[in-house]
């Protein structure tokens, strides 16, 4: 299991990569995909398989979905591509990828101070998550709905057209 | 199963975490900012996972279940907010809307 | 019981009139006026109640008092108590209360019960200050009596109103804070000395606690009231705040919130931290002493009348602030009287500077100019308070600024002589007033309305406390002795000055 | 009868009440009555005391009324209580006296004008407070007086208001006195201090006690109060104020800055002598002040061409020569010049005053001139006033009392030749411009007829006047002529005598034939120059040394220039400069680094939501930062 971690790992770091510099935004995205399935295969591995399912279901599913159906909507031509490479010169990359760096350093000398013990690769199953979710998480389960509901409502409000929907 | 050591799993995460800040602060494209905000909800994710993993409890799942539900609510008002946004102003570059200016 | 009254009276007055405003604007004016003229009553009763033998020194500190509970938890009390120097306060408070409601009788008009409402608001507040006996209600009146007199700068004041009354704000606000700052800081010294947690004036005086910390929170307190009283270089709010206020705003401003600084050290300063104080008293007293010379001088060169009036208020000030710093027995008469002395005479400047202003628009004085012509009860009366607050004999302000002198003379002569020399300057700027305002030739055509029979009687009556301030003072100081007893039987305050 | 004493103040401030409450509505009959009326009642109320105090004295030689106690605090307890001895009673008499006549003189001067009853208010004020101010008892209520002096006297310059000459003369005359006011003050809060009374009596038996002869706080207190009676009786260094002064009506400059407040000085010097006494350095400045200010006043007097400035230049003069008796410890001779001043000092301006009103408001005596025939009562009574500044000899009070001056300054130990030349060199001085004004005025070619009439009302009061400055003067006859001096003796009670050098004592006679001869010199000269040979004049003066002098002296000394340079325009530009309140800049400076601080702030507003991101990645690399190194 260890090496297929290290593998999903340097997978999903390519792709993240790829689709965070991508001129073509359907090309990011597909590349996004592929990082959230790898993140899901690291579930896996990491003992959470009915996360893993959700990842792939919810996230890699759903949500990406739905920016497939933005951007239909939206129809960008192929200028857009144009676009992109113009609003990404190099020199742009810089003072990002500085500041990222420089946080990544910050929080690898924190975790070096961590002793890093090996996880232990028990998997917990759905009944014990269903059970902490439902018993001590119930208000945020609660409050999770709501901020659903807002979602939608919001969206729903947000999307329609002037002159009403 | 063989065990990864934790700090490796954190370290993945801020990596990702890390490229999803870059491109939050590289791109101009609304879109590209919210792929790279999913992007970092998914690093943050990845991070509580390892802990639950850690100390053999499901609270870390949970944690991740949470952020699976704000991340669908804010992607849908996010989206509609790029749908209108190019509907007012036609583009969809986050520049072009500054009219927060102080 | 009747100390609550005090507080409360003005309180549901304000609202009332408030209320009463949709009816007729004539009822906010009666409801004002009847509220004050109770307090002032109560006031007077008490007065006259206190027979000889309570004014005795020694015979009990209060001569009225009420102490209840109110947040246990913190030790906080509704201490409200009275002695000889709060109860002379609260008569001026409502003696100047009530003129400064006539004052404004014909010259408000616009949101009528709005403006009586701040105006007896500030009043409640001022009588709370000078009754709380907790510094915990006593900070909470502090701050009540500040917001209504922004909201009267800022809404019916003249031309650059807006900047005045933030001026003035931001000045009290954060001298307020600091002096929150060293009562909650007092508070806890005092927690963890004693182990009983109160806000008590009577018991913190007693408090333990190293020299240096005495000293910031002196500093804490008088840096409040310095700004209040106003202390040079302190000062640079009033001026704009006196100028830009309505006459009644002008009449409380000058006549009686100045005053809580100058109660303030007298009743907190002094008593809570005697030896930091007695170290300070000679910088207080030097800063007096510029602040008498520098006020005279600065008033001379105003053309706004109201500012010159104002910059009197900086020198007159300086002499309590001597007074009260220099402790003798007889400066600190002499300071008690001055607090008030000006506060009556000052309040009448600013009720003629009103009474010009709404027949002339202007308070320029180059454009005005031989008006006793038309108005020479106007101007006997303007040449009798600035005669009055050049401190000429035989009215209070002399006796006043003459006992101050006498008393800080065993202290410090220089500093007396110094301090003379504001009495020359003074000369100067009450001469000069009145002579470009009523003497000379005359500028424009218009006749002057002379005074009314409702400004003849406010002007009577401030005419009549002075003189009688000035010939007998001895009820006065009678009624102060006991209070001024308690503060200077501790040990001198002022040992050695430059 | 002595207790009926409060009421001589009393009337006169009763008087004023009236006339400012209802001034008003009275009728100028009424306000007349009222005005000159009261003081009248003062008078006669002031004559029958004296009638009582003289035929039968009170046991210790002075009578004392307690009214009330002012204020007692911190064992400071000045009283209001009224003190008559013989000293405050002689200035009460001629207060209240002559204040009368030149009241009654001015029912008929102010006639038409407009301010008729607010005339008569300050007047009445005036001599109440004049009143209090001889009869306190107490010091501090003697300052009242002294103040409520200043302040009519500075109201009733100004009286024509809307001339800003006339208000900026009387401000000036208020402010020059409370100068020296205010340094009197100081010395009342030394004597509260270090004696802890300001009685008078008590605060003399108490110094005496305390402090030896020449102590410095002795010296102190005794050179204080001499500044506030410089400031108030015109002498140097703060006599400019009186010469502006006569902007006043013509009654106002006789009774106030001739007869009586500008005396105020000597009679405080007289009334706390014992403290003069305890500082001798003090008491010879006294001397030397008198000295200088008589010979500067006396040279001015000869240059100035308003007839009102001569004479007030003579006041200041001759208060010099009360100033030098005071010096030399002579405290009767001082009060008995006094006395005989205020008769022909006040009948002098009154009858100037006449001549003034009658040429249609002319002040210059160059362009007046032979108006003997025309107003005979006024000639006849100026020179009689005239004659008596200029100390005639034998016949004129003025004599009697300036020869008293001039002998117990060359005899008294305490002065000497030096001062008594001075003294005669003034003398000379005197009777030149008293002469001068009698010779340009009355005599030489009429220039001008004069207008109107004048009425029993001016005339009486300058007959009686004229009469007093005849006369006033045999009360005290010296050693040489009958040897009756009533006057110093009555004094005694009150003030000690002069004590004198018996090495110079025995030359009386030989003194007075000098004085005597100096006087009628100066007259001569004043004939010879100003009437006989007025081409000698012009020849004198042609020269440019000879024309800047008189230009100096016309000027009084220059003393109003160099105080203008050395204190009031330095003032007016400090004022003027810091109008706006240099302080106020500093909190200025808060408020503008403030909104300074608000620019930048919002500079990084910009609204990119990019740049709010990238901010918030360096709060986070920051933070962690402080969390690793911390």
């Amino acid at each position: 299991m260890v090496p297929i971690f290290y593998v999903s790992a340097a997978v999903a770091f390519l792709a993240t990569a790829l689709a965070i510099s991508r001129a073509n935004v359907v090309h990011g995205l597909l590349d996004l995909i592929v990082s959230l399935l790898a993140v899901a295969v690291m579930f896996l591995t990491l003992g959470a398989p009915f996360l893993a399912a959700l990842e792939v279901i919810i996230y890699a599913g759903a949500i990406m979905v739905l920016f497939v159906f933005v951007m239909m909507l939206l129809n960008l031509g192929p200028q857009t591509v144009e676009q992109e490479r113009r609003w990404l010169p190099p020199r742009a990359w810089i003072t990002p990828f500085v500041l990222a760096a420089v946080l990544l350093v910050e929080v690898v000398v924190v975790l070096g101070g961590v002793d890093g013990p090996a996880l232990a690769g028990e998997a917990i199953d759905p009944r014990q998550l269903g059970t902490v979710l439902f018993g001590r998480y119930a208000i945020g389960v609660e409050l999770a709905s709501m901020l659903l509901l807002a979602g939608v409502v919001g969206a729903a409000h947000l999307g329609r057209r002037e002159g009403g929907a | 199963m063989a065990a990864v050591p934790m700090t490796h799993v954190l370290m993945v995460a801020a990596a990702i975490f890390g490229l999803g800040l870059v491109g939050v602060l590289v791109r101009r494209n609304i879109i590209f900012v919210l792929m790279s905000i999913e992007v970092m909800l998914n690093a943050a994710g990845l991070a509580f996972v390892a802990a639950g993993a850690r100390w053999q409890q499901a609270d870390g799942q949970v944690m991740f279940l949470f952020i699976l539900a704000m991340a669908a609510a804010e992607v849908a008002v996010g989206l509609t907010l790029v749908l209108q946004i190019h509907r007012r102003f036609g583009t969809v570059d986050a520049d072009a809307m500054s009219r927060l200016r102080g | 019981m009747t100390l609550v009254w005090l507080v409360v009276v003005p309180f549901v007055a304000g609202a009332a009139a408030w209320v009463a405003d949709r009816w007729s604007h004539a009822w906010p004016r009666w409801i004002a006026l009847a509220g004050i003229g109770i307090d002032l009553a109560i006031a007077v009763t008490l007065w006259f109640g206190t027979s000889g033998a309570a004014l005795v020194p020694g015979a009990g500190p209060w001569l009225a008092e009420i102490d209840v509970r109110w947040i246990d938890a913190l030790g906080i009390h509704l201490h409200f108590a009275i002695d000889g120097l709060s109860l002379l306060l609260v008569l001026l408070t409502g003696l100047l209360g009530v003129l400064a409601v006539a004052a404004s009788w014909t010259e408000i008009q616009d949101r009528v019960g709005a403006f009586h409402f701040q105006l007896l608001w500030i009043l409640s507040g001022l009588i709370g200050v000078f009754t709380a006996m907790d510094l915990f209600l006593f900070y909470f009146f502090w701050e009540m009596m500040l917001v209504p007199m922004f909201f009267l700068i800022g809404i019916w004041g003249h031309e650059r109103r807006i900047y005045a009354a933030t001026k003035f704000f931001l000045f009290t606000q954060v001298s307020g804070l600091l002096m929150l700052i060293a009562i909650v800081a007092l508070y806890i010294v005092h927690g963890r000395a004693t182990g009983t947690y109160t806000f008590d004036v009577t018991a913190l005086a007693g408090t333990p606690m190293s020299s240096t910390m005495s000293w910031w929170l002196m500093l804490g307190f008088f840096g409040a009231f310095a700004v209040k009283l106003p202390m040079v270089p302190l000062h640079t709010w009033l001026p704009d705040a006196h100028t830009e206020a309505p006459t009644a705003g002008s009449v409380v401003l000058a006549s009686l919130l100045l005053k809580t600084g100058a109660y303030g050290m007298l009743r907190f300063v002094l008593p809570l931290f005697r030896d930091a104080a007695a170290s300070f008293a000679p910088v207080a007293i030097v800063l007096g002493v510029i602040g008498v010379v520098y006020g005279a001088a600065l008033a001379f060169g105003q053309t706004d009348l109201k500012r010159l009036v104002a910059y009197t208020s900086v020198s007159h000030m300086g002499f309590v602030l001597i007074g009260i710093f220099a402790g003798t027995t007889i400066a600190l008469q002499g300071a008690i009287l001055q607090i008030l002395c000006h506060g009556l005479s000052t309040g009448a400047l600013f009720i003629l500077a009103g009474a010009m202003q709404e027949r002339l628009h202007t308070r320029e004085m180059g454009r005005m100019g031989g008006l006793w012509a038309d108005a020479p009860r106007m101007g006997g009366m303007t040449l009798f308070f600035a005669l009055a607050s050049m401190g000429l004999p035989g009215l209070g302000n002399f006796i006043a600024e003459f006992l101050v002198l006498a008393g800080t003379y065993r202290v410090s002569p220089i500093a007396t002589i110094v301090a003379s020399t504001g009495l020359i300057v003074s000369t100067v700027y009450a001469l000069w007033l009145v002579q470009a305002a009523f003497q000379g030739p005359r500028h424009g055509t218009a006749r002057l309305r002379d005074l009314g029979v409702r400004e003849m009687a406010t002007m009577a009556v401030l005419v009549a406390a002075l003189v009688w301030i000035g010939l007998y003072p001895q009820s006065v100081v009678d009624t102060a002795s006991p209070a001024i007893a308690r503060i200077t039987s501790a040990p001198r305050v002022a040992s050695r000055a430059p | 009868m002595l207790g009926l004493l409060w009421l001589v103040p009393a009337v006169p401030f009763a008087g004023a009440l009236v006339l400012i409450l209802a001034g008003a509505r009275l009728r100028r009959t009424g306000v007349a009555v009222v005005g000159a009326g009261s003081v009248g009642v003062s008078a006669i109320i002031a004559a029958l005391i004296a009638i009582r105090f003289v035929t039968l004295p009170p046991a210790e030689g002075f009578f004392t009324q307690r009214l009330w106690t002012w204020i007692r605090v911190g064992g400071f307890a000045p009283e209001i209580a009224l003190r008559l001895d013989a000293l405050s009673l002689v200035m009460v008499l001629v207060v209240t006296g002559v204040g009368f006549l030149i009241h009654l003189y001015s029912t008929a001067f102010m006639e038409g004008d407009d301010g008729y009853s607010r005339f008569f208010a300050y007047m009445n004020l005036f001599v109440g407070m004049m009143l209090v101010l001889l009869l306190a008892d107490d010091l501090l209520l003697l300052y009242l007086g002294w103040e409520g002096v200043g302040l009519c006297s500075y109201l009733l310059i100004g009286f024509w208001y809307r001339d800003p000459v006339n208000a900026n003369a009387g401000r000036k005359a208020f402010i020059v006195t409370r100068v020296g006011d205010t340094a009197m003050a100081v010395g009342l809060f030394l004597l509260v201090t270090r004696l802890g009374t300001l009685d008078i009596q008590g605060l003399m038996q108490r110094a005496v006690d305390q402090w030896a002869i020449g102590s410095p706080l002795a010296v102190a207190v005794a050179a204080l109060l001499l500044a506030g009676a410089v400031g108030k009786s015109a002498q140097l260094p703060l006599q400019t104020w009186l010469p502006d002064a006569m902007a006043g009506p013509t009654p106002v400059s006789a009774l106030i800055h001739a007869a009586t407040m500008v005396t105020a000085g000597v009679y405080l010097i007289a009334r706390t002598h014992v403290l003069f006494t305890l500082a001798p350095s003090v008491q010879l400045a006294v001397a030397i002040i008198g000295a200088a200010t008589l010979l500067l006043a006396g040279c001015s007097a000869l240059t100035q061409h308003d007839i009102k400035r001569v004479l007030a230049y003579s006041t200041i003069s001759q208060i010099g020569y009360m100033f030098l008796a005071l010096g030399v410890g002579a405290w009767s001779a001082a009060i008995f010049h006094f006395m005989t001043h205020a008769f022909f000092k006040a009948l002098l301006f009154l009858a100037a005053g006449v001549v003034i009103a009658r040429m249609d408001d002319e002040h210059d005596m160059f362009k007046m001139g032979g108006l003997r025939h025309d107003l005979p009562v006024a000639f006849w009574t100026f020179l009689a006033g005239a004659a008596s500044l200029a100390a005639l000899p034998l016949v004129t009070a003025g004599f009697y009392s300036k020869d008293l001056i001039l002998v117990e300054t060359w005899s008294s130990v305490l002065g000497g030749p030096w001062l008594w030349i001075a003294g005669l060199v003034g003398a000379f001085l005197t009777s030149i411009y008293a002469f001068r004004m009698v010779f340009l005025t009355f005599f030489g070619t009429l220039q001008k007829p004069p207008t109107g009439r004048s009425g029993w009302r001016l005339h009486v009061p300058l007959i009686i006047l004229a009469i007093l400055a005849v006369v006033g003067g045999f009360v005290e006859l010296p050693a040489t002529l009958g040897d009756r001096p009533y006057f110093s003796d009555f004094l005694h009670a009150a003030l000690p005598a002069v004590v004198n050098d018996a090495a110079r004592a025995g030359a009386i006679a030989r003194l007075q034939i000098v004085a005597g001869l100096v006087s009628i010199a100066g007259i001569y000269v004043a004939w010879a120059l100003f009437l006989r040979h007025r081409s000698l004049l012009a020849r004198l003066t042609r020269p440019r040394p000879a024309r800047q002098l008189h230009h100096f002296w016309a000027a009084g000394w220059g003393f109003d220039w160099l105080y203008n340079v050395v204190l009031v325009q330095p003032f007016l530009w400090f004022v003027d400069v810091d109008r706006r309140d240099a302080i106020d800049r500093v909190y200025d400076g808060i408020a503008w680094s403030a909104r300074a601080g608000w620019r930048a702030l919002s500079a990084t507003e910009t609204g990119r939501v990019r740049t709010y991101a990238t901010g918030l990645t360096l709060g986070a690399i920051v933070i962690t930062a402080i969390v690793i190194f911390l």
